[in-house]
């Protein structure tokens, strides 16, 4: 089971503190929440921890290991997985096709077994396959999976990043604002799905939103970022009614919050 | 109120795909007009339709009493009507600055209005003017949509049509765009057509609203009607 | 969920289809090719399937990985030479040049390859036009590579002429069975890998490479894989090549020869290889076909003044009314 | 025999260096426009060098007819340029702008067919020969530090430097420059602000093939005759400029014109003609691998 | 395929011509940057197969001449010549670049087809020893020889230039003429090239300067020549320049300008004017094409006029036959006697240097 810790982490971009000094854990099978105004540095986090920035300092542990300097590839073969918050399904293949791609760092072929075909590499060939179909359905977007991806909604468009990342069969999930664009009932199908992927595949969720309802719904534990630093962390109860979190990214409205 | 934009059996299609099928709605002067709908639903292509990005295949779009079918978007534009595209797509390569510039390319020749202009997106958005320099690539999800928004007040438009201006962006920040654009439409008298997901901040907002179900009109009605509306609320406000 | 799906192993075995069997009928028509034609469509023949396996080496880079190279024919012209220098100097078996052309060629996608690939697209464009004339100006003035007129009197390895159904049967015609052979191999290869692993992964790099680095895909192995397989099969062809021609020099492999294999890539549609075969083709029988011209129009005009000319606004006119290639795109349906 | 750099010989060089960096540069400042701007490889560009020089040799063939006259060669210059300027966008109403929205390759194609049409289509007017200019450059200089330079030669660093600080206040000053760098990064917004993008895009092609054609013009007076094959090789250098200046970027394509005019005169210096290109690409090759976006192109950080 | 080059082919099996018509290929660049030397050629090709049709042909058939495009591409002309091949052609004569003419005449040996290569002479086509093959230009060797003899001999320069464009032509020249001058006591000081088709030599020029040759030799074409002499010139180089073959064009001079071209040395076989036989072959050639004959023109008619001989003299349009009557030939022809050694070269070269001498070439003193 996963176990990352986070200490001392830090990221400068030219003058521009991103990430300032942080250090957390993230909680074995739960489903965590980072939030915080545009610009705390929450993405840039993400993008650190799967090798796409390289800090300035500061460790990031995986399983005991200091993943930083490690590739991308190398830290999703380790068994990190993660959405983007601007999406980045490929754009001209087909879903499945899509989600095969998570297969990828768990398979082996190579060019010989290509070549020659050899049952070696039918077999995995099929298992990819079958592996890549249990993920579509899980998300539920099995209607489109002969579809390219570019012509998909919005919305399923979502739920194939969600698939794709699940068939790394990853050892930690990172969404990175999962739920943007979408409506109330469509935030209702998301959170159930998060629900049902913590429970069949047992592994903390990581995830950025900056929709309250949902946030408050899923998440058994919150950290809040504002700045680059760590504003608050904690209980969904503690810290959405936590005053400097309200001050800093919630907000006052008239009546109530807007969902 | 007059109508300033008149949309009739409008139906647009992606190749073989109808995304629209035969819409109707109007837009007075001075109104805010919500467009709610599921994923999928057309309303992007709706607003693309109008500013000209994609050819309807029928039905006719009269803005102040001009058809805009066969029209190029940049004449849409000097037209007054402007669009906020989902996803904001600011340009990454140039600065905070050049993007709020290209935003008023139709009044090129006005110095002293663009000069104007500028203080006013900046006034409206200070976390703009600190990043006055910066790459707007590099800017994050809800600074980009702050940008997106100015660079469209550049050019006062008569009409603004906004896709999604809350996706994304952090509940005091929406509060804020939900307030400017209150203003924008209050203090300038800007008509806005609104999309947004965000439903229940968009009808507080608006005066009237439609619900589009694939590609069809369902429902219209004023905002505080909507928003009593049990349907409404429970497909897109949610119950707490 | 790992145990579930693993057992559930479906074997997807090869269909018979109508596309497949008519491919066949063509492949035995082109065999037999040499039978209805003179020296001189042979030797187009010979031309046209020789820029088939060109053409869908380069597609493994551009088409499947989209890496933009534009000195692919530096990878042949290794080919080429590898087997002329070691034909001519040291008498080698002619299969066993054509293995170390092969390996030389592959070789040399993997030095250029290892430097740049940091480098987007277009910059890689112009390493690669970089390469390719260093490879040829290398050629022209190295010693062991002939100098500016290149390798001659390469010996034909095939039996000596024939004479069989009232054909002639010569170099040529073994040449052109050869490079069929190959042309076959490489067809075969192409369609496995891209529906391989490998061939997927370099699909993910070129539509996304930092989501493809995100699904585990090591952008660089992959890559250096793409440039190695493509420069293979262009090394093997320019083996084929090498003793076609009895004689090759360093102008072969300019810059025009590459823009033109890169023509028969994207002519076709970009990465599928029946593109790939008919792109080959048009780009090899168009010009050659239109010194014809004259005795089909019956005008008295010097059509070889005019013939790349027609080329052009052929090339123009094809585009602009099949954009996609002239082979329509089949997959990913509505 | 020893070769040892001795001033006279430095400052020669350095002229030499300058003068066909210049046409480098002037060539590349089209590519890299229209790279910007449309992420097309432009192969027909190094066509409308060699078209621009045949326009300005026709002018001065049948206007002055007889001795040297400033005048009509101030005229043969603008009149090529413009022609070669509007031939620019003629090619991109043809052959571009239908495939505009189809795949990015596609449109190499049509580049190379014009290419190929243009070449062969002065070939099928003009004949295959060489063409001597009949009004060339003066010849007369003076000498600077033991190396004689013409003012011709300073004449052409002169005007290309004219050009280019004109091209450069265009584009990074002007609202249309932003606009061409506004629809290099994305189209359909770029409509959205009211830019019309066909005509920006027209107008870019424009601006490059008008100096192309300059350069063209000033290489055939420089040199005194012109062929029909003149514009592949200098196409080529050009593309190979504009890139180790970082493509799409104006300033960069003309340090890499110049700087490539530098490398090839260092490298026929150190190592004889025949080495002189290996010794440019290696370079470049080491330059792109140490900064892979060229000299001053800026990486555009996408963001995840 | 096409129809009709599918017919012709099956007719070209036995590859004789009938009665009528004897076939001739010829071959040379007619698209691309070689293609007004090619066009020159044809239109010399075509004025000898007339006169040798309007005097009743050969042993009573007419000669059909059937050009093909090389496009001086080793390439297109493996193509080009099987297309003669293809169209069952007897003989073929032609070839202007050497690096078109070295895989071709590959071509025309498998297929036994009797070859005159007119211009083009890289030693490296002689050394193939096809058979088949005959070359009546004087190749690099003779011609090294009498640069070397002008250079060195008669115009005592010691410190020797040489520049080529690294074709294969030109540096074959520019090599064996470094051993000729090395071997008759001169030093070569500079041994360089550029690049065809490029216009600045400035760079170049500059380091010949600095290395003060008595004597500079640019053995390669005549477009870049005649900049070079220019530029050579204009920066004051010192020495004699001189060029070889591949720059025998009038052109040469018009681009180097009249001034800068005067006194430059040329070496290369006579051309046309400088050979009284060839005054009518001159003005037939003006009348029925309005212009000058090219530098190669007249070889092309020799090398149809020489072919026509060997078929008359092997009295049959058999391959075997003609060939060996060509091995025996021994013709005047407009540029001089022809007979061939075993390898197929011209027994004796016809080499002359010329010089510029008010903007033409004169026989030099
Ligand atoms: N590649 C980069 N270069 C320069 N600055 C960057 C880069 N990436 C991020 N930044 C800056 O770092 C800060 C943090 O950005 P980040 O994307 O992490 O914010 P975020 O918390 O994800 O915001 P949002 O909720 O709007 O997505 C922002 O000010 C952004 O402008
Ligand atoms: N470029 C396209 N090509 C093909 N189909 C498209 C394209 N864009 C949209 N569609 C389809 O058209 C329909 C309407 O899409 P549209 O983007 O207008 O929906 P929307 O209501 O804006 O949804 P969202 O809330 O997700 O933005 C969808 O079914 C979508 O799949
Ligand atoms: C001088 C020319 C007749 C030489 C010819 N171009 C060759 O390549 O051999
Ligand atoms: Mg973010
Ligand atoms: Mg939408």
């Amino acid at each position: 089971m996963a176990n990352m810790r986070i200490s001392n982490l830090h990221l400068q971009f030219g003058g521009l503190t991103a990430v300032n000094n942080l250090s957390f854990d993230i909680p074995d099978h739960a489903v965590m929440s980072v939030i915080g105004p545009n610009g705390a540095g929450k993405t840039s986090l993400f993008n650190m921890i799967t090798g796409f920035y390289r800090p300035t300092r500061g460790e990031i542990l995986f399983d005991g290991v200091n993943i930083v300097g490690k590739k991308p590839s190398q830290i999703t073969a380790m068994g990190m997985a993660r959405t983007f918050q601007n999406l980045r399904v490929f754009p001209n293949l087909t879903v499945l096709e899509n989600v095969m791609a998570g297969m990828h760092s768990r398979t082996k072929q190579g060019l010989v077994g290509a070549l020659l075909r050899t049952p070696g590499h039918r077999k995995e060939e099929a298992w990819i396959r079958q592996v890549a179909e249990d993920c579509i359905r899980f998300v539920g977007i099995e209607a489109y999976t002969d579809r390219l991806a570019k012509n998909l909604p919005y919305g399923a468009q979502r739920y194939l990043e969600i698939a794709r990342a699940l068939a790394i069969q990853p050892k930690i999930l990172f969404l990175d604002e999962p739920a943007a664009g979408f409506n109330f009932s469509e935030k209702q199908d998301l959170i159930g799905l998060i629900g049902r992927i913590r429970e069949a595949y047992r592994i903390p969720v990581v995830l950025i939103e900056h929709d309250m309802g949902l946030i408050n719904k899923v998440s058994d534990h919150i950290m809040v970022l504002n700045y680059g630093q760590k504003l608050a962390e904690g209980t969904p109860q503690d810290v959405l009614n936590d005053p400097r979190v309200i001050e800093a990214y919630l907000g006052k409205e008239e009546e109530d919050e807007a969902v | 109120m007059s109508t300033i934009l008149d949309v009739k059996r409008m139906e647009t299609f992606y190749g073989k795909i109808q995304a629209v099928r035969g819409v109707d709605f109007t837009v007075k002067q001075g109104e805010i007009v919500a467009l709610l709908g599921a994923n999928g639903a057309g309303k992007s292509t709706i607003l693309k339709t109008i500013s000209g990005l994609i050819r309807p295949a029928q039905g006719s779009i009269a803005f102040m009493g001009e058809d805009l079918t066969k029209k190029e978007p940049h004449t849409i534009v000097e037209m007054g009507v402007v669009h906020v595209p989902e996803g904001r797509r600011v340009f990454g390569g140039l600065t905070v600055t050049e993007n709020l510039e290209l935003g008023s390319f139709i009044k090129k020749k006005d110095k002293a209005k663009l000069a104007q202009n500028l203080d006013m997106v900046f006034q409206m958005f200070p976390r703009l003017a600190e990043r006055r320099k910066q790459m707007a690539g590099t800017l994050s999800g809800g600074e980009q949509q702050m940008l997106a928004i100015g660079r469209a007040l550049m050019s006062e438009p008569k009409l603004l049509m906004l896709d999604e201006p809350s996706m994304g962006l952090a509940p005091i920040v929406v509060i804020d765009i939900m307030k400017i654009i209150k203003q924008i439409n209050q203090q300038r008298g800007t008509t806005i057509l609104l999309v947004e997901q965000n439903a229940k901040a968009a009808l507080k907002l608006a005066h009237r609203g439609y619900v589009l179900e694939t590609g069809s009109i369902t429902m219209e009605d004023s905002a505080a009607n909507l928003l009593a509306d049990d349907n409404v609320v429970k497909a897109y406000l949610g119950v707490h | 969920m790992e145990n579930a799906t693993k057992q559930t192993v479906v074997l997807n075995r090869p269909k018979i289809n109508a596309k497949s069997s008519a491919l066949a009928a063509l492949m035995v028509l082109a065999a037999f090719f040499p039978f209805f034609a003179g020296p001189y469509w042979l030797d187009v023949g010979f031309l046209a399937v020789f820029y088939i396996v060109l053409g869908l080496g380069l597609n493994v880079v551009v088409g499947y990985a989209g890496l933009l190279d534009l000195g692919y024919s530096a990878f042949f012209a290794v080919g080429a030479y590898t087997t002329g220098i070691f034909m001519t100097q040291f008498q080698m078996n002619f299969f066993l040049a054509l293995a170390l052309s092969g390996i030389f060629a592959a070789v040399a996608g993997f030095i250029i390859g290892a430097p740049t690939l940091r480098l987007r697209s277009d910059y890689l464009a112009i390493v690669t036009l970089g390469f390719g004339e260093i490879v040829k100006i290398s050629a022209k003035n190295l010693e062991f590579t002939g100098g500016a007129s290149g390798i001659y009197g390469i010996m034909s390895p095939f039996p000596a002429p024939s004479t069989f159904m009232g054909i002639t049967i010569n170099n040529l015609t073994y040449c052109y069975w050869a490079i069929l052979v190959l042309a076959v191999i490489t067809i075969i290869a192409s369609k496995r890998l891209g529906q391989s692993r490998i061939g997927r992964s370099w699909a993910y790099i070129r539509e996304d490479e930092d989501a493809a680095e995100a699904m585990g895909i090591n952008r660089v192995r992959s890559k250096l894989a793409a440039y190695s397989v493509g420069a293979l099969f262009g090394g093997l062809a320019g083996s084929i090549f090498a003793v076609k021609m009895t004689a090759i020099a360093p102008e072969s492999f300019n810059f025009m020869q590459s823009v033109m294999i890169l023509l028969a890539v994207i002519l076709g549609g970009l990465g599928r290889i029946s593109g790939v075969v008919i792109g080959a083709i048009i780009v090899i029988v168009l010009p050659e076909s239109l010194r014809d011209l004259n005795k089909l129009i019956h005008l008295d005009v010097d059509i070889d003044r005019y013939r790349f000319l027609i080329f052009g606004v052929a090339l123009v006119i094809l585009m602009i009314f099949r954009p996609q290639g002239l082979v329509p795109e089949s997959r990913g349906k509505e | 025999m020893e070769f040892h750099l001795t001033t006279d010989i430095f400052v020669q060089q350095l002229i030499n260096a300058l003068i066909v960096g210049s046409f480098y540069a002037l060539i590349a400042l089209g590519y890299s426009m229209v790279y910007g701007i449309i992420k097309l490889l432009n192969f027909a560009h190094g066509d409308l060098f060699m078209v621009g020089a045949f326009v300005g040799y026709t002018v001065l063939a049948k206007l002055t007819g007889t001795g040297e006259s400033l005048l009509g060669m101030g005229l043969a210059f603008v009149i090529a340029m413009i022609v070669t300027g509007f031939l620019g966008m003629g090619i991109e109403r043809i052959a571009y702008r239908p495939l505009l929205k189809a795949p990015r390759l596609s449109i190499l194609i049509t580049a190379v067919g014009m290419s190929l049409v243009l070449e062969n289509a002065i070939m099928a007017g003009y004949g295959a020969k060489p063409y001597i200019m009949p009004v060339t450059l003066p010849t007369d200089g003076f000498s600077l530090l033991g190396a004689k330079i013409t003012y011709a030669q300073i004449g052409i660093i002169v005007f290309s430097a004219i050009l280019m600080i004109a091209l450069q206040w265009f584009v990074h000053r002007t609202i249309y420059g932003k606009a061409m760098r506004a629809i290099a990064i994305d189209q359909t917004a770029s409509s959205l602000v009211g830019i019309n993008v066909t005509k920006v895009i027209s107008l870019t092609f424009f601006v490059g093939s008008f100096l192309s054609a300059a350069a063209g013009m000033m290489n055939a007076s420089y040199y005194g005759s012109l062929t029909f094959t003149m514009g592949f090789i200098f196409g080529m250098k050009a593309f190979t400029a504009a890139v180790i200046g970082g493509i799409g970027n104006i300033r960069g394509a003309m340090l890499g014109g110049l700087m490539l005019g530098v490398l090839e005169t260092i490298g026929t210096y150190q190592f004889g003609g025949e080495w002189k290109d290996v010794f440019a690409f290696f370079i470049l090759i080491v330059l792109l691998v140490v900064k892979p976006t060229g000299l001053l192109g800026q990486k555009v950080t996408e963001r995840m | 395929g096409n129809p009709d080059g599918a017919k012709s082919a099956s007719g070209s099996a036995e590859g004789s011509a009938s009665g009528k018509e004897i076939k001739i290929g010829m071959m040379f660049a007619l698209s691309g940057n070689e293609a007004k030397m090619g066009q020159d050629m044809k239109q010399a090709a075509e004025l000898a197969a007339e006169e040798i049709n309007a005097a009743g042909g050969i042993n009573g058939s007419k000669i059909k001449l059937v050009a093909q495009d090389d496009a001086c591409d080793p390439q297109t002309a493996t193509a080009a010549a099987n297309k003669l091949v293809s169209e069952g052609v007897t003989a073929v004569v032609g070839g202007y670049c050497s690096g078109a003419a070295i895989p071709a005449t590959g071509v025309f040996h498998q297929n036994g087809i009797p070859t005159v290569i007119t211009a083009a002479n890289s030693q490296k086509i002689a050394d193939q020893k096809f058979p088949e093959i005959f070359m009546i230009n004087g190749t690099g060797v003779h011609q090294a020889q009498m640069a070397t003899e002008y250079m060195v001999n008669k115009n005592q320069a010691k410190k020797i230039a040489i520049i080529h464009d690294n074709s294969a032509f030109a540096k074959d020249l520019g090599e064996v003429t470094k051993k000729q001058v090395e071997s008759a006591g001169g030093k070569v000081v500079v041994f360089d090239a550029v690049n065809p088709d490029e216009t600045d030599f400035s760079s170049l020029v500059s380091k010949l300067k600095q290395a003060q040759p008595d004597a500079t030799y640019w053995t390669a074409y005549y477009k870049g020549g005649g900049l070079f002499i220019k530029q050579f010139k204009q920066q004051g180089v010192s020495g004699i320049i001189g060029v070889g073959d591949g720059a025998n064009d009038k052109m040469l001079i018009d681009i180097a300008g009249k001034e800068a071209a005067e006194g430059t040395f040329i070496t290369n076989s006579p051309t046309a004017e400088f050979l009284p036989e060839a005054k009518k072959f001159i003005d037939d050639y003006k009348a029925k094409f309005s212009q000058e004959p090219g530098p190669y023109s007249a070889l092309q008619y020799d090398g149809i006029k020489l072919m026509a001989d060997a078929i008359k003299r092997a009295g049959s349009t058999d391959k075997k036959a003609i060939t060996e009557a060509l091995a025996k030939t021994d013709l005047k022809t407009l540029t001089g006697q022809v007979s061939f050694t075993p390898q197929g070269t011209l027994m004796k070269s016809n080499f002359v240097v010329l010089q510029v001498k008010e903007g033409t070439f004169a026989p030099s003193k």
